[in-house]
């Protein structure tokens, strides 16, 4: 098998309209490379939502990024005062990747 | 009394109902996003361009400068009333009861839609700059809105370009200012080309929209966890005032009876769109829940249902 | 033959055709799923709208009251027929043929509304009132087959709850019930403002309605695993016999000729929509790949070319 | 960088329909938080399927939890007797959150 | 000089404008995915069907013969000239080049239907057979642009099938074709019923799609990081030839002045829908990017506000 | 708990135009098993990308796979030389599944 590196999987729920400013704060943190994933609906401390795309205020996503371990852990100490604030769940895991020193 | 009875048995209230009901009894039925997306985009169109034929007709009267000014300085000055009314008797603390008046001050383009579609019914259709008027109270709210929410505490100078630039080119503003120019630049004669879309279908989409808004705003009612018994009774207070003070400013600067009912329903509508969008990114620590749960599930059925025939009737009787 | 030349020559008919042959070439065309989920929408109000406006005009007459007994009667009892057919001849085992059988039972709404299109242009359309008689008919047949299927089990009373909701309030019942009851309540006049939207375009939609699922009939037979020989031939042998019980109880209980090919259509089509989802939650070990692959992958396709024909011929000899 | 923990990403592909379900057994195993995510389409052993729109029935979604170790064992117990009869598809990983109290 | 002020004045291409400034202006609005999907999928049935009608009509003359093999020589033609542009001036690599040489002479619907649009308005209405050219142009320049790339290479045979098929099949096609044909079938009478849709919604449907094609075209310019000034300069160099080259042979084989400017504004244009799928099979390391910013960002904006009035100018001029 | 095994998930962005392909590269590797996500916006070395809808040239899927490291590495190992110029990101991670047998 070809030869693979480990790097940090952070895949972070946030509001939709927020999701410019964490754009802005993973490129200070050095990543320029992410997607942006819908989300549905779903239930946590604050009850339940769903997009209901009458006002666009409800709608959430996910912002996945592959990083290297140094960046992603940039953007978590910026992130991790304004989590529960902002509403955001962030999670960490590490992955396999072909040809890391792009990320 | 007409307006009550003709608002209640409108096909298009009825489908206002008919969502409400549904999502009461709990009902699956949902609309798809993008299509409601879509006829909202359609609405703002459709209403945008109609005012703008109408005023490249009518002409700049002084009628309309004077309704411009007094639905920027109620948009400005509103939230101010709110706000007192929030904190004092909502129990709210600044940066929510902030988040919300700018909510108040600013304005609904469904509420405005269904109460034209409702005067004009009576023969009392307000004039077509009432749609600049609804594009120019969007925003000025936000600002008292924030000033009140950041009393005290110094700008966020950094983040404040994002923040203007999403205010003044927000999608619906965008619609709406647009569609007015272009109505006005092709006036009737280009119109009557796309009039079978923008006129024809009007009111049957409406009612469409109608039915999603019901069920939106029900859904909202029952899922909310952020609503309290006093921040609801403040979403229909706050509406009743707003909406006389406008009506009365309308006749005050002598707009004719259904341009200052209209304006009476501006002032008592609240934003669902434009402003919880703005208020994410500039207050983010503010509860969108408390927000919408009041606008969208309280406010926006009780001006659909009771503000408009309400604010109609006061119209008439000063006018 | 005149009806089988008018449904070959139909736009309506052409585009279904259009969109089968486009699924067995394979070409990748597809309708973006909100969209197909707001025009089925638009379907079921435009529908109901109608039937309740005519319904305002004719009232309620004994007509009607005899067609949505027979109707609920036909929704209970096909489905025990089905049932034995599916189990001895189609070798199917007891859950899914339960599964399957509730479907049979139920009804198409897009079925309907093609069959309606087509008797009006033959002069033959429907009375109102069948619009009533195809919510009616909905949901007795999931009872039938979930008693079928759970014949000597005990039930499973934990989670009937859910079900007896999802039947209920599920979608299609909610907009056809809802919509009929305000177009009775806004009657002609009030339909009238909403009718460039709800009749006008009414054609063209279902043109684009039905390449869709002509699309979405044709890939599911395409990819189904499920579908055995035998099951294809039921799926063409049901409805069969369905139709024509449903047409000879049509003009057996005085109905015109019309209403009595409505009524054998109703009986012969299978549902898509309400019976699938419930038995999703009722029945989750049944495959819904089988009974989808029969209901849409076959019953509905022949009933669109071949079913509506067929039973019009039927009720105009027997009527 | 932030302190962490560890915790359980529950990924599971369920249809659309049965997904209410699915949300009363996370909450019978004390999980009130998770996320809907939407799919597209896929294959199995039950052939291809995509979602059509016109006939529900056949929606997928992604049900996504994070939750402690403790919950997402019993949710899974809870389901593993169901999970081939009602089509659905579990995963589990471990994943690093901030803040993991709430899950 | 009318032409120009019918196509600046036209709400169609004033909303296109208003699309290009929000984009301009970084403004967030968008038309949801599905309902553009859905627009596109309504304006390729609707200009089909009102082709079919067309011929159904006038016959199959020679004319449409001439056009016919005019189109299809053009769309394999007009790839080698514009590879020679791409690789020469704007310095462009074999494989990059062949693949925007193919959209090249390919052809855009929309860029069509807008000309048309515009050509009705000024009594030069382009014969009902130029929509079955557009169909016709759409594929052949697949292959030259594969040809071109792909010089002295052997070929792919293993993938070859998938691309054929996805060439030949593709949504548009299948769409044109079949509504044409449908159209055809139907006849006037037949379209009578769907024209409420497919005919009176047409203009204000083609605004919003116009308003849509603004901002993805707009934000295309802004966000690509694959154009260079040269490729640019070709992005409109390689129209203004092909659209002489077009109107010229229009006018060769005796078109009307309508036809022969249609014929002149397909060959100007530049295919984003089916061109771009086929080279992401066929030519998976060229890059999407480089051809969709100079088809979509630039070529088709060009076409659509000078492109239109400068090749009918050409065909009054000459005709 | 019941017991689980481990399995790789492997997850790839990929276009929409291509999924196709990937589809049956993933059939050659013995892996007949996936799930389609949609996508909605992202960014890379690229520049930005949204999907338009009008030029579906531009979509991106999310294709999601469960198997076992074996026919995980046969899958990995035939798309390697193409990840870049195709426009792919693939990553690989660990999963826990019960009844591994049908992965
Ligand atoms: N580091 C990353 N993390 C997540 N997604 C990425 C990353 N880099 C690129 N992408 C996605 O892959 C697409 C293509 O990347 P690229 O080939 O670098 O332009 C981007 O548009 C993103 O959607
Ligand atoms: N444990 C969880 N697992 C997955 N998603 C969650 C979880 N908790 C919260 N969420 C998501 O995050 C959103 C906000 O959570 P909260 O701030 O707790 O209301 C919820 O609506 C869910 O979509
Ligand atoms: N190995 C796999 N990896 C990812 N998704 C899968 C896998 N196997 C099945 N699925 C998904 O689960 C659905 C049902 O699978 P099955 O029960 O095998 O037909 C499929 O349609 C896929 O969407
Ligand atoms: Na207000
Ligand atoms: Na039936
Ligand atoms: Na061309």
């Amino acid at each position: 098998m070809v030869t693979t590196v480990t790097r940090k999987r952070v895949e972070i729920l946030i509001d939709s309209a927020l999701a410019p400013r964490l754009i802005h704060a993973a490129a200070d943190a050095g990543i320029e490379g992410y997607t942006l994933i819908p989300v549905q609906s779903g239930a946590g401390r604050g009850g339940r939502w769903r997009d209901d795309a009458v006002s666009g205020a409800s709608a959430k996503s996910i912002f996945l990024t592959i990083a290297s371990e140094e960046k992603a852990a940039r953007l978590v100490d910026a992130l991790a005062p304004n989590l529960d604030a902002h509403g955001m769940l962030l999670t960490l895991s590490d992955v396999e990747v072909v040809r890391g020193e792009r990320f | 009394m007409d307006i009550v009875i003709a608002t209640l048995s409108s096909p298009v209230i009825l489908f206002f109902i008919l969502g409400l009901a549904a999502a009461f009894a709990r009902s699956d039925l949902t609309i798809p996003e993008a299509v409601a997306k879509g006829l909202s985009i359609y609405l703002m169109i459709a209403i945008g361009m109609k005012g703008g034929v109408a005023v490249s007709k009518s002409g700049f009267t002084p009628d309309l400068a004077a309704a411009a000014a007094a639905g920027v300085a109620l948009s400005f000055a509103l939230p101010y009333l709110a706000f007192g009314l929030l904190t004092r008797f909502g129990r709210i603390d600044r940066v929510n009861a902030g988040a919300v008046a700018a909510h108040y001050g600013s304005v609904s383009v469904v509420t405005f839609v269904t109460a034209v579609e409702i005067l004009d019914r009576q023969g009392l259709g307000p004039a077509g700059y009432m749609v600049a008027v609804l594009a120019l109270m969007e925003t000025p709210a936000i600002i008292s809105g924030l000033l009140l929410a950041r009393r005290g505490e110094r700008g966020d100078g950094d983040r404040a370009g994002g923040l203007w630039h999403e205010v003044l080119l927000n999608a619906s503003v965008v619609l709406l200012i647009g569609s007015f120019v272009i109505g006005f630049a092709a006036g009737a004669e280009g119109f009557a080309a796309t009039a079978p879309l923008f006129d024809g279908l009007f009111r049957g989409l409406l009612c469409l929209f109608l039915l999603d808004m019901g069920l939106v705003a029900g859904r909202r009612l029952i899922e909310t966890r952020a609503l309290t018994a006093r921040a609801a009774a403040l979403a229909i207070l706050i509406p009743l005032v707003n909406g006389a003070i406008g009506t009365l400013t309308g006749s005050a600067i002598g707009l004719d009876t259904g341009s200052a009912a209209a304006l009476g329903i501006l002032a008592a509508s609240a934003s669902y769109i434009a402003v919880p969008a703005a208020m994410r990114l500039a207050l983010p620590k503010a509860d969108p829940g408390l927000s919408l749960a009041m606008s969208l599930g309280v406010t926006f059925p009780f001006n659909i249902i009771a503000g408009i025939p309400l604010f109609t009737m006061l119209a008439q009787r000063i006018g």
